[in-house]
């Protein structure tokens, strides 16, 4: 067994990971601050990134086109908070759900009639096949860089959470939403800026993703790549969405690249479910996630 | 289908005779546990003539009574069978009367056995067993909470029914000996005043009149009734018991009172027999239901029931209608008419009867003019009912129809009188009452007002007694004013006053339903009964209704100086348990005029308020008392010359 | 249903010894002793978090305390899954109204059935054979107990639109269609009205009376259980305070400084 | 305002307990059934036959057999396409090694295979909830896509991975043509609807729909929880199974795996949440509403466009219009079409009073 080889694909999992972990970042936010599951996170990522890279395409300079893209992703929050999530407050969490389902197609279906179907280069000036060597082992250069990003978003939301007073707000509305009440803040509001938040990770995510793979339809499936890693890492846990988005980035390589051969390959698809099926089997609420008990 | 009613000459004979001819049909069915129980004619007499021996082993004998008590079951009614296939007489008492009312009744007919609903009706009789020496035994249908009784006397009917011992008479040969002229039952009028008074009607009475209304009717085997009048009122007997005896159809029993109307929908009787109240609160709460209907919806209705009006007497009476008239009708019929029928439970009623009180000409030709023959008559216990009834073709709203045939009707100083085959056979241990209600030739005195009119349509207009005159020596009839006040639909009860005063002044109950939905409409707060009733805005809608009564009797010469000058609404609803009702809820004129006197001298005295404490009785029986400061307000009155200008 | 008229009631049908119950280091249940006899009313009454709830949960056997050992009919009653206490003869209402809301109230009482009920999903799919006639046959049973609750009128409306009085009584009626020996009623008047309150009485007495049931119900103000209840039994901060008649417990100092202390 | 109630009264458990107690209730369903075997068989074209009507009902089934499990039994299943794709590759299966089977019990194995692995997937339900519970299916959904796709054997090893499905013929008619293939169609999804709705008003139905409503109380009367929401993931999954295999052999003909995708799940999700979650007709107008949606939208827009419009942003504004019924039916009406019948129908009922 070559080590270094190991090594790199460990590596390298662990890198994509974090893009996931960027992703499942988003669904947390949302869960932790209003309990619902947004399926619609997907559709947001892509959303975003398709703006983001038109208004690129325009000639708009890159902060102004973030900038731009940021307004219109808060716009899109307080939209969704009006229409959706008000006439289904305390609705069954399972109403919520598929809420975002439809949801999910709503802004899919937007985001490729406002802009288009066709798939753009998107080209945050990092070269995507230099990498690191180490040993004998190589890096991809944009994967770390894009950790990096990944990793400054997660220090800056954490920042956030900690010592701004919408931050704090929304920490106690995760715990009770009666507490949210007392601290000053009414729900509606925290709820435009999580989804606003939510929009920004959406972004971030998007802009990465777009660069690694090219801005198009299939980057809102990396949703579905992020729910395992809810499951495995928690809902309710920042912390938690990390380590998941790790432990399925190089879980999912490890297994590929050691397992997918006697399978005929192309197993990542399913993978993560599986190792989230055994989590859940074990643990309901996750790795990280709060147990939830039931009143009699 | 006719039928030998000489030789079927009572009921255990005709009885005998269905449980053959009409082997495997309902005779009876109860809604119990979900649904509709039938009890076939044959099982019907199987099982009266079990109870019957457990009657005879229990020591009932020919010519014994036997109290009834409670709401319409099947067991009561096969009670009342077997009570007469023994030949004793089954004696009916109200189920909602208070203990000492029954013990009265019972202590009056020697009653020897008493069979009963359920622990309610158990428990009253305990508590007067004492009192009722002769009583020898108490059965009870309904065994709910009944288990740890162990008072000696008190048994279920379904133990006899289950383990009946040989008795040594021959049952068929009991049947045999029934005759035509033995008392079938015995049944206490309520009696506006004094105490009720035991009606004995013969088999004959029963059996003649029925089959004549029943070949009137054409009844039929395939009619339905639904049985919910009490059992202790003549009506209950003759429309339901004595007709289905002798056409074969089915009583239907409801489930309990809280479901009779979801039962009447289901069973959709052919044969309908209601008291105008009832009629009337069925038209109140129909139109309150549709105040809360879409616009377009209301129009719709408005302009059907406009329609209806205009063409559906004409059509139910089968006169000449213009083609297009008859399309729309037919088009209101299934848009309107029919499904208000289907949700009343009428869709299918063949007849409709009302009696006992005036009804509103307005509401009575609106059931006509969805179709459905209703027909008044007019009728007393004493007469096993019928005294004159509507013919088909030939109703007038105003009226309660021609003589029943068979029947003659004489008017003496504007006394109602009739003979007939269906006149009793005198009142149970009270000679001189009944000497003093039939005379010689048999003509019988009915105690109420009426005349005659010129297509021979009997017209009451008051009981006899309560007709007085006013000072100005002009005919007053209250209860005539009543009724007119009455058919407004605002109004529940009224209680004029006129005799030998100077001009006539009235008490008001308003109808709570009708008034309190009015009152959401214009939303007007109030916070009960006593509270909405003292309103000025209430006393103002009720003005008007009764200035329209005003104007209405200024057109009559002979009744035009009864019109209101002075009213008030009082602060309670009057109430059979505080004995201002009768059961049959007529008002017990003498009581409440003594006991409202104050106010009636209120009246006369010019006041235009008044303090009153009054007592009243609870649901739970409880007592207590409630006071008010009682408006009065002035009406003006209408001449008759203003109204020729 | 079992139409057991005199009831013994001195015959033990529960026995708890000494239990302790704590939820991770909080006592909910200290040294709490208590028999349950066969037939009679037992009423378990104190202030907020006196661990009522707990002690039902107990009896039902959702909760397994540490320490101590609950004899149920004689024997040793070791952990069980939810859904085999009521095939045990234990049957129970919830604080909060737990109807199945998307079912009629019949359907509700029909459901309570079901555990005496085979499963035969050809038959149950083809609606015939057993599968019609066990539901014909069950649907008499469940009339009863609508018969008995006077509930008819509802029979077939959706339990979500009826009001909080007959919600509770046709949860009441749910319990019953098991038929159990023990019925465990928690806060049975809770937020009801006065009117309510003395139907829910009269019933559940009428089924104490009727079919021998056992009753066990918790409440939280003194007043009507006293008029209904054989036994009261009185909690407070975990602890059993007072055993005794209506009469003895409401003499109990201990039980009047509980209360006025709870407020 | 049709209904005349009055006079049908019950005098036996049976006929109060009938399918459609109400006598216009069961006219209606006649005249509906005519129409179906008779009617449009008369008038119906080969093109509505062969790509609406067939397809609605393979569909409606599948929509059946989702409503079994999420709309009585409360389980959310994202898998649904999944179950389908295993039906149709085991009934195709079966035939192909055992070439004499006739297609019905190929069918048949078809759906007994899906409620077994349905049944698998069905597990975790046990311990865990609601949108945890998708994500099992989800799981179900990606595994099953995957192994049809890298597993030769299952496709028999047909170089262009499809299975095409071998001509069918019942009692020696050929089932070729649309009209044949509509009447099979529409014979198995009523027998289906039929069978559902009775156990829905059995002692099983009554568990599914305890244990959706109130699992907590549906342990105390003594429900076993894992026993009925198992046999909910089997009933179910055995109608996807036959809805997969009668979409495989009678819709498309030959099949990719690719033709069950999460897409064709989503799609099934969305025609009970409009159609109606928890009724059998529920699924029917769900489905109907998905099929001619899209069509509607076609022409619709060709019609305002004049035909420029790319059928491209057709399908865009199909993703939208979709998502916002959704939402539109979750908030306004959670239980779908089948509710507004339902309260339709009751308003004829009470007509003309508005309550």
């Amino acid at each position: 067994m070559d080590w270094w080889f190991f090594l790199e694909v460990f590596i390298g999992g662990l890198l994509s990971g974090v893009m996931y972990s960027l992703v499942a970042l988003g669904f947390v936010l949302i869960f932790k601050a209003s309990g619902v599951f947004n399926f619609a996170q997907g559709a947001m990522v892509l959303f975003a990134a398709l703006t983001f890279v038109r208004l690129l395409e325009m000639g708009i300079p890159m902060l102004a086109a973030v900038g731009v893209t940021m307004i219109i992703m808060v716009i899109l929050a307080i939209a969704i908070e009006r229409i959706v999530l008000r006439p289904l407050v305390n609705q069954d969490l399972i109403i919520l759900f598929m809420a975002t389902i439809g949801l999910n197609y709503f802004i899919e279906g937007m985001a490729q009639l406002v802009w288009d179907s066709k798939v753009h280069v998107l080209d945050l000036g990092i070269d995507e096949y230099d990498a690191f060597e180490i040993g004998e082992a190589f890096i991809n250069k944009f994967d770390v860089y894009a950790a990096l990003i990944a990793g400054g978003l997660v220090l800056v939301l954490s920042l956030f959470f900690r010592y701004t007073v919408i931050g704090r707000a929304l920490r106690a509305v995760a715990d009770d939403h009666q507490a949210a009440l007392s601290v000053g803040i009414p729900l509606r509001t925290i709820w435009i800026y999580v989804w606003s938040t939510a929009g920004l990770v959406a972004l971030v995510a998007g802009a990465v993703w777009g660069s690694k793979l090219g801005v198009q339809f299939a980057i809102s499936s990396v949703a579905l790549k992020a729910i395992p890693v809810l499951i495995i890492g928690g809902f309710t846990s920042v912390p938690g969405a990390i380590l998941g988005g790790l432990i399925v980035g190089c879980g999912e390589k490890l297994a590929e690249v050691y397992l997918g051969g006697f399978v005929g390959g192309a197993i990542e698809n399913w993978f993560p479910y599986m190792l989230a099926l055994l989590v859940l089997m074990i643990r309901p609420e996750g790795i990280f996630g709060e147990k939830i008990i039931e009143r009699v | 289908m006719t039928r030998d009613f000489v030789a079927l000459d009572t009921f255990p004979k005709i009885l005998r005779d269905n449980a053959a001819i009409f082997k495997g049909r309902p005779s009876i069915r109860e809604k119990e546990y979900g649904i509709w129980q039938i009890t076939t004619w044959n099982n019907f007499f199987d099982k009266a003539l079990l109870l019957a021996e457990g009657f005879y082993n229990s020591g009932l004998r020919r010519g014994d009574k036997i109290a009834i008590i409670g709401d319409n079951r099947p067991n009561l009614y096969l009670a009342i069978a077997s009570a007469q296939i023994l030949g004793a007489i089954p004696v009916p008492c109200y189920q909602d009367s208070v203990a000492d009312e029954i013990q009265y009744i019972l202590e009056h007919a020697e009653a020897k056995l008493a069979v009963v609903e359920n622990q309610e009706q158990v428990d009253k009789l305990l508590e007067i067993k004492e009192k009722l020496p002769l009583l020898k035994n108490i059965f009870y249908s309904d065994p709910r909470g009944l288990e740890k009784y162990n008072e000696k006397i008190v048994f279920s009917l379904e133990t006899i029914l289950k383990n009946s011992k040989e008795i040594d008479v021959d049952l068929d040969q009991e049947i045999n000996k029934t005759s035509k002229d033995d008392i079938s039952i015995m049944l206490y009028t309520s009696g506006t005043t004094g105490r009720p008074k035991g009606v004995l009607l013969s088999y004959n009475n029963i059996i003649s009149v029925t089959s004549v209304a029943c070949e009137i009717e054409k009844t039929n085997p395939d009619d339905e009734v639904v049985a919910y009048l009490p059992m202790a009122w003549v009506g209950d007997n003759i429309f339901c018991v004595a007709q289905s005896y002798i056409s074969g159809f089915c009583i239907n029993c409801p489930e309990s009172r809280d479901t009779l109307t979801l039962d009447m929908r289901e069973i959709g009787p052919t044969y309908y027999f209601a008291p105008p109240r009832v009629w009337e609160g069925m038209l109140t709460q129909l139109m309150v239901r549709m105040q809360d209907a879409s616009k377009v919806k209301l129009w719709v209705f408005n302009f059907f029931m406009k329609t209806a009006k205009k063409w559906g007497n004409l059509i139910l009476d089968k006169e000449k209608v213009p083609f297009a008239a008859r399309m729309l009708y037919g088009l209101g019929y299934f848009l309107i008419y029919g499904p208000l029928k289907n949700n009343l439970g009428l869709t299918r009623v063949r007849m409709a009867y009302t009696a006992g009180e005036a009804m509103g000409p307005d509401t009575f030709l609106f059931y006509r003019s969805l179709g459905i023959n209703l027909k008044v008559l007019y009728g007393q216990t004493e007469a096993t009912v019928f005294v004159s009834l509507h013919r088909d073709g030939d109703v007038d709203p105003n009226t309660v129809g021609p003589a029943f045939p068979g029947v003659d009707i004489k008017i003496t100083d504007g006394e109602v009188f009739y003979k007939g085959p269906g006149v009793f056979k005198g009142y149970y241990k009270n000679e001189e009452a009944t000497k003093e209600t039939i005379d010689k030739e048999g003509w019988v005195k009915t105690g109420d007002a009426g005349v005659i009119d010129s297509n021979g349509h009997l017209k009451i207009i008051d009981r006899a007694k309560d007709v007085g005159k006013l000072n100005s020596g002009n005919m007053f009839a209250p209860k005539y004013i009543e009724n007119k006040l009455k058919f407004c639909g605002i109004i529940k009860e009224a209680v004029a006053f006129g005799d030998n005063k100077d001009f006539v002044t009235c008490f008001i109950n308003i109808d709570l339903e009708a008034v309190a939905s009015w009152a959401e409409r214009n939303n007007v707060a109030y916070s009960g009964y006593i509270d909405l009733a003292g309103q000025s805005t209430v006393y103002n809608l009720i003005a008007s209704e009764i200035d329209k009564v005003n104007r209405d009797l200024s057109q009559d010469t002979e009744l035009n100086d009864s019109q209101i000058k002075r009213f008030l609404i009082l602060h309670k609803e009057l109430d059979a348990d505080d004995g201002e009702l009768t059961r049959t809820n007529k008002v017990r004129r003498g009581l409440i005029s003594e006991r409202y006197g104050m106010l009636v001298d209120a009246f006369y005295n010019k006041e235009n308020h008044c303090f009153i404490e009054t007592e009243v009785t609870f649901e739970d029986g409880r007592k207590g008392s409630i006071s008010a400061d009682l408006k009065i307000q002035d009406m003006n009155v209408y001449d008759l010359k203003d109204q020729v200008a | 249903m079992n139409d057991q008229k005199f009831v013994d009631r001195s015959e033990v049908m529960m026995n708890i010894k000494d239990i302790n119950l704590s939820f991770g280091g909080l006592k909910a249940l200290s040294g709490v002793s208590l028999k349950i006899n066969k037939g009679e009313v037992l009423a378990i009454i104190g202030p907020n978090g006196a661990g009522k709830s707990s002690m039902l949960n107990v009896i039902s056997g959702i909760y397994v305390p540490q320490e101590g050992e609950v004899e149920w009919k004689g024997k040793l009653r070791k952990k069980i899954a939810p859904h085999d206490i009521a095939r045990m003869g234990i049957a129970r209402t919830f604080q909060n109204i737990a109807l199945f809301k998307g079912m009629s109230a019949l359907e509700n009482i029909l459901t309570g059935r079901n555990i005496l009920m085979k499963r035969n999903i050809i038959m149950e799919m083809l609606y015939m054979g057993l599968g019609r006639s066990q539901e014909e046959k069950h649907r008499k049973k469940a009339e009863e107990i609508i018969d008995f609750l006077e509930i008819q009128s509802i029979r077939k409306m959706p339990v979500s639109r009826l009001p909080y009085g007959l919600q509770k009584r046709v949860e009441l009626g749910r319990a019953l269609a098991l038929e159990p020996e023990l019925l465990l009623l928690d806060e049975p008047m809770a937020g009801m009205n006065v009117e309510e309150k003395e139907d829910m009485c009269r019933f559940i007495l009428d089924v104490n009376e009727q079919f021998g049931t056992t009753i066990v119900l918790i409440e939280h103000d003194m007043g009507v259980v006293m008029d209904i209840s054989d036994r009261v039994v009185v909690l407070d901060y975990g602890i059993k305070i007072a055993d005794g008649t209506p009469d003895e417990v409401r003499s109990e100092q201990k039980v009047i400084d509980a209360y006025l202390g709870a407020g | 305002m049709f209904y005349r109630e009055a006079g049908q009264f019950k005098t036996s458990y049976k006929k109060d307990q009938s399918i459609l107690p109400i006598f216009q209730d069961r006219i209606a369903m006649v005249a509906m059934l005519i129409f179906c075997f008779i009617v449009i068989p008369l008038f119906a074209n080969d093109y509505w036959l062969a790509s609406i009507l067939v397809p609605f009902l393979a569909l409606s089934l599948a929509a059946l057999g989702l409503n079994v499990l999420t709309g009585y039994a409360g389980q959310i299943s994202l898998g649904t396409a999944a179950f389908m794709a295993v039906g149709a590759f085991a009934a195709f299966n079966l035939q192909v090694r055992v070439p004499e089977i006739p297609f019905l019990i190929a069918f048949l194995w078809g759906g007994f295979c899906a409620a077994g692995v349905g049944i698998l997937f069905g597990l975790p339900s046990l311990r865990i909830k609601g949108f945890y519970l998708a994500v099992a299916t989800l799981a179900a959904q990606f595994f099953i896509e995957w192994l049809f796709t890298h597993f030769d054997w299952f496709t028999n090893y047909s170089t262009s991975g499809v299975i095409t499905a071998p001509p069918m013929t019942l009692l020696g008619m050929a089932i070729d043509n649309p009209l044949s293939k509509y009447f099979l169609v529409l014979s198995i999804v009523v027998i289906c609807a039929f069978f559902v709705r009775n156990l829905a008003r059995s002692e099983i139905g009554r568990a599914w729909m305890a244990v959706r409503d109130m699992d907590i109380a549906a342990e105390a009367i003594g429900i076993n929880l894992m026993k009925t929401k198992l046999l909910a993931f089997g009933v179910s999954s055995f109608l996807c199974g036959l809805a997969g295999a009668l979409w495989a052999y009678v819709v498309l003909g030959t099949v990719e795996p690719q033709a069950f995708d999460i897409a064709r799940s989503f799609e099934i999700l969305f025609m009970i949440v409009i159609g109606g979650l928890g009724s059998v007709s529920g699924a029917f107008l769900g489905a109907g509403f998905m099929i001619l949606l899209p069509i509607l939208l076609n022409n619709v827009g060709s019609l305002i466009t004049g035909g420029t419009i790319s059928t491209e942003t057709i399908a865009h504004i199909e993703y939208m219009v979709f998502g916002a019924f959704i939402i539109f039916f979750l908030i306004v009406e959670p239980n779908g079409l089948a509710r507004l019948w339902q309260t339709g129908k009751e308003k004829l009922r009470l007509w003309p009073f508005p309550y």
